[in-house]
């Protein structure tokens, strides 16, 4: 039946699906504001981490691969940052779709600053290829690695959050503000933590990502289905982002696998197309209750 | 509402003043504007094109241009986006010139030929991708230098079997994308008639990021040999997927701007795979002595610190040299695009050594007879070495008329 | 020891309006005071001002010493807000409530609160959400007197509620304010509990302050009672 | 007010009135082909911006779907032509009602969300119909896309740009009495009152629904209707050109131009379509800027031009919110 490339493959796409989801849910459940440009996020990581690794290497600085990892990871944190503190500048009374108008700009400007400094080159990390044989298939280690090092960072980031203080205190701000700076919590401080945060899942996610395919201006188009992946998920709750990035994964591999993998795009949407008739909070959201339709 | 209104109306007026037309003077260059996608979206696969098209007319101008007349280009980069191509369309009209060259993704060329044929200039696609409506009988004011799929890929059939005499099963890797899916069907249909008994095409999705599934799938349908119709991100990212799925076998790449680095690359990590190409231009690190034209390509590019030359820039001096020899025999003073649009239904350009046959347009056939040269890429001294003679291709009609 | 919150001549503008116009008070403590009036009376914006929460012109002081209007340094001053409504998270635990009430480390514990409210202690791994009301109030303050609080202003604490739940909150408010000495501020527009709550009590409408009283005779609650409506005027 | 302030009030409307007349008559007689090519394009891109602020700006439905919703109107001109030979004129009749069809089917399938869930909606309409459209370009056109020639509104032929540019305003200013007519209506505030509050609106015995639903396939089938225009205007419909990228310029577009308001939009229409030539001239003048870093830092303005519009016109409408 299944091979298991399918699942080494399906694997690898949740690995970083699923931190691009969190990414998204993380931002949605703080400001109700819907993270656009998370793939963009995503995609300029991997181009400043390869940029910073060929400028490191020339000079042979020692660990090269990853300072320009942190390196990356401290400017998409930065760009989170920047990114909720324009969308406080709306104030409370800014609905949440301006904000989202706000996440598409940063979309376009980000597109804008990758398409001047890289013009649309496309790149490929040297990672040399490892191949295990298990059974009569050939598994490439860094689809393994990447999927697993995706959903272990995504998991440990949950656990972060519902073991945390921190956790706690985001969850609170995201639930009632008003209350939150009346129990004195550093409302603006934490909201531009979450901020950076989601920058840096971003930004790990387009990272590896970007290892398993190539680095391009077009691999930002990953965030189109981490977006469709965190709504499937429910956009209110980081385990369901987890769960409907691996749905989201199986979907598109097995449209490769029996459908023609030119409709890889179409099948992720009709399923979100489905969820929304059917279930449009998704697998766990929370239903909206405020403004119940 | 009051203030920004003013703000608004000064931004839009100041647009006016800086944008309006260049003066004219008596015996001035021959105009010719270039339309592409040098900072778009598809970049990486146009401005080598225009590299080469530059390189050609600056010798030219050094030699004095044409008729003691130099060419001057003016370049409109349109960032493959259709509104701003038909808008380049009417600012290079009133700036008077006599044709446009270049182009950029081919979805944008049907509007940019029509706003041209309204404003009576012929254009000139450049390489890659041409639309068939310059194939016979062809739309009035449409010509194209690159590559036709649907005449190009007729002999991909044969000289696939020319690789490889007993092999039976191809497959063929396109985007989703009607001019790449179009292709592949027309490499299909050649194949089953030069003798391959099972064909399959391969789509690509849009942003599809992930080959390793579509590379497992062309795997499990073991073919003798996989040929493509695709752009440079995607030959980047399937090549080495195809490695890892193990596959063992030919890959025939059909050279649409791609470059010959980017192959190299491709098939790196992925020893198995034996990397055939074809295409209409030559390239290489050294053409010289392929004949005269390439010879003044080869000091052109090292005088302008190209270390390769790559099919594009090679595509792009052979669209200077048609645009050149329409201006030739352009009679009078070449005073209306009329008149350069019937000196290009007469032009015959011996490319010197850059292409198989003669570029040749007629009343009827704006795009002529075309040949391929098939190489085989050497991985010791990483050159893309020659395999027999040039494969001529007859003119084919289009389709839709 | 501090011994009395000091408000000085308040006054709230949203924009062109005015809600609250000169709102003057002192509150010894260990003493409660009642602010009363009719809905839109500028109860509220009273609260909100001296929270820090709402910006407002005139002073707020403990003892001789004004504080500045942030809120987190009423907070670190001890002076805790419980508004009228989202004054608990409902989408975290009850435990996860009090940790984030818990940041301002001080006298009180969440232990303490577990023996001022044992309800709390048995259903602490339930949503705030899934609360009774009374819970809820009973979440609320205890949150609020985390860590070292000098000053609790309520607003409307007894709304929505049943008689034995108001009357059981009413004892414990009692209680606390004296075991903790706090200064208590109670915006009420329900008569009926005034005595129990507070020992004095001012009377609002529209913002300007009417009438105070600072015993609660038979006659001083009716006469409270037609203010509000506005059968007496002054 | 006093007599001085009313004469300086409709000398200031007069003034007003004729820098629009001047605006719309003069074009053809000083704009040279370029300049006009540039107006007919912001004229068109005005007509479809209008029904967007209104969607958006108006009734508070954000909508990523406007480019699918401008695709359908562009199909179903090319599809007649190709098939019937049909004109323009019931091209947009047919192109407007199957805008109007799609769009209340997104309105139908998206019934029981709110808010950012809509966009999402019509964000996977965006990822539907584009796959359908380049099947079209591949079986139908062999992947030219339609060529489209000689339209005629009503029997005027559009021949020259002069004739494109007065259809276009004639249009213009029809759409935008329509629509401004049904803002300032009852069916408008039925709109407003579902953008600012859901729960009034259920109070109120409006049927969110119903207002939703007929928001939202009324500016469906306007903004297919002028899709259909358009693709005769560039003569060629294909699937490349309606991409996200065109729907995020209308979102500019409507932002720029300020929340339902219909003649923001005309005029940010206006400047958008100016922007890219004016970014240009500015970033080569004088090699100011290397020519092959153009292309980025005009998507950049863009970019920072909608941030900008927004948080302005935010702050705005909170100042004006706190006086009312």
């Amino acid at each position: 039946m299944l091979s298991i490339e399918f699942w080494v493959n399906t694997l690898s796409s949740a690995g970083y699906y699923s931190l691009l989801a969190l990414a998204i849910v993380f931002v949605y459940s703080t400001n109700r504001v819907l993270l656009f440009c998370v793939g963009e996020i995503g995609a300029l990581a991997a181009f400043v981490t390869y940029s910073a690794h060929q400028a490191l290497h020339a000079v042979e600085l020692p660990l090269a691969a990853s300072v320009s990892v942190l390196i990356a990871l401290a400017l998409v944190a930065l760009i989170g940052a920047v990114l909720f503190w324009v969308i406080e500048q709306l104030g409370t009374n800014g609905s949440h779709f301006v904000g989202t108008i706000i996440a598409i700009a940063f979309a376009l400007t980000l597109q804008g600053v990758m398409n001047t400094v890289w013009q649309g080159e496309i790149y490929r990390f040297e990672i040399a290829p490892v191949f295990l044989d298990l059974g009569e298939s050939r598994v490439a280690l860094l689809s393994l690695v990447v999927g697993v090092s995706g959903l272990a960072l995504a998991a440990a980031a949950i656990l972060l959050l519902n073991r945390s203080r921190i956790g706690y205190e985001m969850q609170a701000l995201a639930d009632n503000r008003v209350l939150s700076i009346l129990r004195g919590i550093p409302v603006r401080r934490r909201i531009i933590a979450v901020g950076a945060f989601s920058g840096i899942l971003a930004g790990i996610g387009g990272i590896l990502g970007a290892a398993v395919t190539a680095i391009s201006l077009e691999s930002s188009t990953l965030g189109v289905n981490a977006i469709i992946a965190a709504i499937i998920g429910g956009l209110t709750s980081p385990a369901g982002a987890i769960a409907g990035a691996v749905l989201l994964a199986i979907v598109e591999n097995l449209t490769t696998v029996y459908l023609d993998s030119r409709h890889v795009t179409l099948m992720p949407v009709l399923l979100l197309g489905v969820f929304l008739i059917f279930r449009p909070y998704g697998i766990s959201g929370k239903a909206e209750t405020v403004q119940r339709v | 509402m009051k203030h920004s209104f003013t703000f608004l109306g000064a931004l839009f007026a100041s647009g006016v003043l800086l944008a309006s037309p260049a003066l004219a003077a008596t015996d001035a260059p021959y105009k010719i504007g270039y339309i592409s996608d040098i900072t778009g979206p598809v970049q990486g696969t146009f401005k080598y094109t225009y590299e080469g098209f530059k390189l050609f007319v600056d010798q030219l101008n050094q030699e004095g241009g044409i008729n003691g007349r130099k060419i001057e280009v003016l370049l409109k980069d349109v960032q493959s986006d259709t509104q701003k191509s038909v808008n380049a369309v009417h600012e290079l009209k009133s700036a008077g010139v006599l044709g446009i060259a270049g182009l950029a993704v081919s979805s944008t060329h049907a509007a940019t030929y029509a706003a041209a044929a309204n404003a009576g200039i012929p254009v000139v696609a450049g390489f890659p991708p041409n639309l068939p409506i310059i194939l016979e009988p062809a739309e009035k004011y449409a010509f194209g230098v690159g590559e036709v799929f649907n005449q190009t890929n007729t002999i991909t059939g044969a000289i696939a079997r020319s690789i490889k005499k007993d092999a039976k099963r191809i497959a063929c890797v396109s985007f989703e994308a009607p001019g790449s899916i179009y292709s592949c069907r027309t490499t299909l249909e050649s194949a089953k008639k030069a003798g391959f008994e099972a064909a399959e095409i391969f789509i690509i999705s849009q942003n599809q990021r992930d080959y390793r599934a579509v590379a497992s799938n062309i795997a499990k349908f073991k073919p003798d040999i996989i040929t493509d119709c695709l752009g440079q991100s995607h030959v980047i990212g399937l090549l080495p997927a195809l490695g890892a799925v193990g596959y063992k076998g030919i890959y025939l790449n059909m050279e649409t701007a791609i470059g010959d680095q980017v192959k190299r690359d491709g098939v790196k990590n992925a020893p198995d795979i034996d990397l055939y190409s074809y295409g209409r231009f030559i390239s290489g690190k050294n053409i010289a002595k392929e004949g005269p034209q390439a010879r003044k390509l080869q000091e052109a590019a090292s005088k302008a610190g190209i270390k390769e030359i790559v099919a594009a820039n090679t595509g792009g001096w052979v669209l200077g040299q048609v645009i050149a020899q329409g201006l030739e025999k352009c009679q009078g003073d070449c005073a209306s695009s009329e008149d350069f649009r019937n000196a290009l239904e007469k032009v015959n350009v011996d490319t010197g050594g850059l292409t198989g046959v003669n570029v040749q347009f007629t009343e009827t056939n704006h795009f002529g007879p075309t040949a391929v040269r098939l190489y085989h890429y050497n991985r010791g001294t990483t050159n893309f070495d020659p395999v027999g003679d040039w494969h001529g291709i007859a003119p084919v009609r289009r389709a839709d008329k | 020891m501090t011994k009395v919150l000091t408000a000085s001549n308040i006054s709230v503008r949203y924009g062109g309006k005015v809600a609250v116009e000169d709102f003057s008070a002192t509150v010894p403590f260990g003493r409660a005071l009642a602010i009363a009036g009719a809905n839109g009376a500028g109860k509220t914006s009273i609260l909100g001002a001296l929270a820090g929460l709402i910006p407002a012109s005139g002073k707020v002081g403990l003892d001789e010493n004004t504080l500045a209007s942030s809120v987190a340094v009423r907070l670190q001053a001890g002076i805790r807000l419980v508004p009228e409504h989202g004054k608990i998270y409902p989408t975290l635990t009850v435990v996860e409530n009090l940790i984030i009430g818990n940041r301002l480390r001080g006298d009180v514990t969440v232990d303490d609160v577990y023996q001022w409210f044992p309800q709390l202690a048995e259903r602490r791994r339930t949503l705030g959400g899934n609360l009774s009301g009374g819970e809820q109030q009973m979440l609320a303050i205890g949150m609020a007197i985390l860590g070292t609080p000098k000053v609790l202003l309520l607003d409307e604490p007894t709304l929505g509620l049943s008689v034995p739940v108001i009357r059981e909150l009413v004892d414990k408010l009692s209680e606390l304010r004296k075991a903790l000495n706090l200064a208590v501020i109670v915006s009420e527009s329900d008569v009926t509990w005034l005595p129990a709550l507070t020992d004095s009590v001012i009377v609002l409408d529209r913002g300007t302050v009417i009438t105070n009283f600072d015993n609660y005779s038979k006659d001083t609650l009716r006469r409270i009672e037609n203010h509000m409506v506005g059968l007496e005027t002054v | 007010m006093t007599q001085l302030q009313e004469k300086r009030i409709t000398a200031l409307q007069w003034l007003r009135i004729a820098l629009i007349a001047l605006a719309v008559i003069a074009p053809p007689f000083v704009f040279n082909g370029f300049l006009m090519s540039l107006a007919i394009s912001g004229a068109l891109l005005a007509l479809a911006a209008m029904p967007l602020t209104l969607l958006t700006g108006t009734a508070g439905l954000l909508s990523l779907g406007h480019a699918a919703f401008f695709g359908i109107g562009g199909y179903a001109a090319g599809l007649l032509a190709h098939a019937f030979g049909i004109g323009l004129t019931l091209s947009i009749l047919v192109g407007a009602a199957a805008g109007l069809l799609v769009g209340a089917l997104v309105a139908l399938a998206t019934l029981r969300v709110v808010g950012i869930y809509l966009a999402v909606g019509t964000f996977a309409l965006q990822f539907i119909l584009q796959p359908i459209m380049q099947t079209i370009d591949v079986e139908v056109t062999y992947s030219t896309g339609f060529l489209l020639s000689s339209p005629s509104l009503l029997g005027f032929e559009l021949s020259s740009p002069a004739r494109w540019w007065y259809a276009l305003v004639v249009l213009g200013v029809l759409l935008y009495a329509w629509l401004r007519w049904l803002q300032t209506s009852h069916v408008g505030h039925r709109w407003v009152v579902l953008k600012d509050n859901t729960t009034a609106a259920g109070v109120l015995g409006i049927s969110l629904q119903k207002t939703r639903l007929g928001v939202f396939a009324l500016t469906s089938a306007v903004t297919a209707g002028v899709g259909a225009i358009s693709a005769y205007y560039y003569g060629n419909a294909q699937s490349g050109i309606y991409s996200l990228h065109l729907a995020i310029l209308y979102l500019t577009i409507v932002a720029l131009g300020g929340a339902g308001s219909l003649g923001g939009a005309i005029i940010a229409a206006f400047v958008m379509i100016a922007l890219p030539p004016l970014i240009d001239s500015i970033v080569t003048y004088k090699g100011l800027v290397d020519p092959s870093r153009a292309g980025g830092i005009e998507t950049i303005t863009v970019g920072l031009i909608l941030m900008f519009s927004l948080i302005v016109r935010n702050r705005e409408s909170k100042r004006s919110s706190k006086d009312d």
